[in-house]
């Protein structure tokens, strides 16, 4: 199809709108395209004619569409734009409006366009500076700063007595977990089963060592059976006792070891 | 803090001992050295600042000079002698047309939010061009904007000045130019839905009532 | 080659921007340069060692200095100032309870085995805490105890007493005397115990005024 239509088309024809097409995936976006275009216009951005533009940019969308070129959306939109600028600006304004006249919309786009020029310029501007690394150099053997920390300790004779005091006293400190209702300790637990192990010559459930009292409360018997059980492997530890779990979950046997 | 009075005890060194050490410490870094930095490794009592601006002094017109980075400060061989080290001249990727108008537009306008490069660019800005200005540490991110969405803003860096040769963003050549122009201010759109990326509508109305040159969004 | 022919047309640069020129060449340089090697880098008709004595005296006695490497130069931190590179900083910390009581039990119960220091303290006593006292020299080893395994024996220092204000470890408060003042009944609430020490010396102080039995603290 396209072939055909070349076809029809004189060289020179053919040649503009090869240029179209390489120019449009060139250019980064309508404001780019309307400022390239704008430069043929030879004036100062300021006193740039929006009306010639929007003019120019229609009928270069109109002519790229016949082309089928797939524009990008951000093309249209702006054509579109520049439609509705146009008849602004071609139509008196109406007082009855208080929508944006023609001359102020198209002064705001005569402002990004200037704006935009503006900024390439100082890029260029920028990037043609006496660069680090190309024109200036900076100094290529360093010396690595070495951070060196110093701590300085320091106690006092206070210090020393507060500490000593406090591990000649510590037998006196009762244990804050004393003083919770349901907890069991361990050393609760080591005492009461070191008097009851020289009865027990079978293999029993740890669980029958728990003290009385101490199984329907679900926290109390959390802790009690934590500090059994810890006593009962500082007992096997000690060589009074055996324990033994036949498989992972069963119930937890000891007996006292047979001398 | 104890050591300081401590310290402080001694007299500082000699200025020209001063000179001596500011002098070691610049040729031994690659990157500007603050004066607090200098302060820190000099013994108690010096003066980092007098001592650089007279060895600044004395090295003005050789072939290293002292340049001022921001707050900060160090040696690099004077511009005109560049064609004597092609030969350390790293090449730098070559950036895109879209990353230096980027950056430029970053330089100007910081801080400055991705929506108003994109903007201001007429396109949108690939995440690509931002992440390779990150990348050469030119742009880093600085405060959100205290707007809806609380968007990011990006502005240049030390690097980005020292790599330019700029002792500070309001060195940027032409900036008072633009800025007299009001080609620095953020200038909505009349009229809604005018072009992409003015979402703004109120602050369109108000323009429509006052001059725009006074109307900077921030 | 042909540039350098080419050049050769020119006159030789005037000394004095020759030495600019070498200045630049050896700051720019990560290797020390040879003379042969500036020389092809400088304007024909450049005399690199003239330019290059010449520099190394306007150095002389500054912060960096040129010096040769082989046949090659290269610019380095005089080595005198070579303390500037590095930075120290100096903190001040308070002993960790375990040195504390570990320390306390050496001064009260010298000479002592570590294994009798752990017996007093009932938790065992890490390296890093011996280290530590004996890195401070407030503790040393003594003679070792004829016991079986002849283990070392802790004392304290000369050091130790004079740090803390003592004439010889005999003058330490003994027992009755820390009771005296409150410090044996200072019975701290759990959880209180690693507080800082002035919080303690409060309770102390409270402690000297009432009866330690009915005084638990929280």
């Amino acid at each position: 199809m396209q072939e055909e239509l070349f076809e029809t088309q004189s060289i020179a024809e053919r040649v503009a709108s090869e240029t179209l097409i390489v120019d449009v995936d060139g250019f980064e976006g309508p404001l780019d395209l309307l400022l390239t275009m704008s430069r043929t216009q030879k004036v100062d951005l300021r006193k740039i004619s929006v009306l010639d533009l929007a003019v120019q940019y229609l009928s270069f969308i109109a002519n790229a569409k016949n082309l089928r070129i797939e524009l990008a959306a951000d093309y249209l939109v702006m054509a579109a734009w520049l439609a509705f600028l146009k008849s602004r600006l071609l139509l008196p304004p109406d007082p009855s409006q208080s929508e944006p006249s023609g001359d102020e919309l198209a002064a705001h786009l005569a402002f990004q366009l200037e704006r935009l020029q503006a900024m390439r310029d100082s890029a260029a501007i920028l990037m043609a500076r006496d660069r680090l690394g190309r024109d200036r150099f900076g100094r290529a053997i360093t010396e690595d700063v070495m951070r060196r920390k110093t701590v300085n300790y320091t106690a006092n004779l206070l210090d020393l007595m507060q500490g000593y005091a406090r591990i000649r006293t510590k037998d006196d400190f009762r244990p804050f977990i004393m003083d919770r209702e349901s907890v069991f300790t361990m050393e609760q637990a080591l005492e009461r089963m070191r008097g009851l192990i020289g009865y027990s010559g079978h293999w029993t459930d740890i669980v029958s060592y728990l003290p009385d009292g101490w199984s329907d409360d679900p926290k109390k018997y959390r802790s009690a059976t934590a500090s059994t059980f810890a006593a009962a492997l500082e007992l096997a530890k000690e060589g009074k006792i055996e324990i033994r779990q036949e498989d992972i979950f069963l119930p937890i046997q000891i007996r006292k070891r047979a001398d | 803090m104890a050591d300081m009075q401590e310290e402080s005890l001694f007299e500082a060194p000699p200025i020209a001992e001063q000179e001596r050490m500011v002098e070691a410490i610049l040729f031994a870094s690659a990157d500007p050295v603050s004066l607090r930095e200098m302060a820190g490794r000099m013994p108690h009592g010096s003066e980092p600042l007098i001592a650089m601006q007279n060895i600044q002094k004395r090295y003005s017109g050789r072939g290293v000079e002292i340049v001022q980075v921001d707050q900060a400060w160090a040696i690099r061989t004077a511009a005109d002698l560049g064609f004597l080290m092609q030969r350390e001249t790293v090449e730098t990727r070559k950036l895109s047309r879209a990353a230096i108008e980027t950056l430029a537009i970053v330089a100007y306008h910081q801080p400055v939010t991705r929506a108003e490069i994109e903007e201001i660019r007429g396109v949108a800005v690939s995440r690509g061009t931002i992440d390779q200005l990150l990348e050469l540490e030119w742009i880093k991110i600085g405060r959100r904007r205290q707007t809806p969405g609380r968007p990011v803003t990006f502005v240049v860096t030390e690097h980005f000045l020292d790599h330019f040769g700029l002792e500070s963003a309001r060195d940027l050549p032409g900036l008072q130019e633009l800025r007299a122009a009001g080609l620095l201010e953020n200038r909505p759109a009349p009229g809604t839905e005018a072009l992409p990326n003015n979402k703004n509508s109120e602050v369109i109305q108000e323009n429509l009532f006052s001059d725009p040159e006074d109307e900077p969004i921030d």
